[in-house]
């Protein structure tokens, strides 16, 4: 299994109550897309999350569909509204 | 070197000073600030700072790459900014206007698109909501 | 008011203190400074002085007649102006970004083209050249 | 006769050795050229000025056709270099 932490920003944070968690997704194929599958079943308040929100793995926003490795950091971003 | 995310007051000097040089004659500054809108006291502003650093780092990179004789930098502050103060601020140099110009809005618009920073606007009635869609600033 | 030319420094920020406000969310401004081409080492400015305040004043009220939300003003120095020194510089500021570029963009491309300014460049072997052609700066 | 105070910037106070002269020209149907013959044929130095210079008339440019009128000021630009 690949352990890979999550984090939620902003709204989401206070979605879910939670800014940081860690989830254990199959080592070769998860992306994305499961890990936010497993957080949905882990994080409480996770369920009211978009369908697919924006994310970012490893400090670069991704699609849904990208591989994650052991260690990764996935992001769960709102609607950008820098600047 | 400026740190591109700050806590405190944006100094445009500083940013000057960063990017001009004698033979870059022309220099374009933009600034976004705070603005009244509606009862809006202040904006508090949230960022995932290291993915922050980072994507400043590749826009400032790209810039660079577009436009090899103008320098750019940037600072975006962050925490509570009352209304009128500023949250953004963009320096470009270049030896001509053109491309200071055009490396200055560059930069603002990867900013607006890129940068995993948040807003919530805070009332003078004591709510607070969440800025999800992009403003036109 | 500050007067739109002077034999001083420029200060950047008494210009944005001039446009800015709470409801303008977005300023942009523009610098020109003496460039070390050759051998310069400084560029006497000379200018029509009552010709070029009436077209300063022509030219922002242009503006304001174009981007009616926006607030321009400018500064020209005169006199000998070191290198690396700011000639002239641009402040529009505009409830939102894109009406603040193009105010700036519009009174530089004005000022360069309508301003009875002239340029004599100071060479650092004592030489010194009227400058008779738009330079692109 | 109408009276016109004529003013030399830049390089053309240089060529004429002048900044200010005044001239007299017919006063009804006199234009900026008619300013400008009067000129060279008065101010020594004025014949190397360019055959049609950049002019202005009461803080405007106009066309060397403009109308002149008695305590007008016409000025005569080098090439505009501001900015």
């Amino acid at each position: 299994m690949a352990q890979v932490t999550v984090r939620f920003f902003a709204r989401y944070a206070e979605l879910t109550g939670c800014e940081s968690a860690a989830v254990r997704v199959p080592d070769n194929s998860a992306t994305v897309r499961d890990v936010l599958e497993r957080v949905r079943e882990t994080v409480p308040g996770a369920r009211s999350l978009p369908a697919r929100p924006l994310a970012a793995l490893n400090l670069r926003q991704v699609k849904l569909d990208a591989r994650v490795s052991d260690g990764d950091e996935v992001a769960l971003l709102p609607p950008l509204s820098g600047g | 070197m400026m740190t591109h995310l700050t806590r405190s007051p944006i100094s445009v000097a500083s940013l000057l000073a960063e990017v001009h040089s004698a033979e870059r004659g022309g220099t374009c500054v933009f600034l976004g600030t705070v603005r009244d809108d509606d009862d809006v006291t202040g904006i508090e502003y949230s960022a995932y700072d290291d993915m922050a650093l980072a994507e400043i780092t590749r826009i400032v990179d790209e810039a660079r790459g577009r436009w090899p004789e103008a320098r750019v930098t940037l600072q975006h502050r962050v925490g509570l900014i009352p209304v009128g103060e500023a949250s953004i601020a963009i320096a470009a140099a270049a030896p001509h206007r053109d491309e200071a110009f055009a490396a200055c809005r560059f930069v603002i618009e990867e900013v607006k698109q890129r940068l995993p920073i948040w807003k919530k606007e805070l009332r003078g009635d004591g709510s607070e909501k969440w800025v999800e869609a992009h403003d036109h600033r």
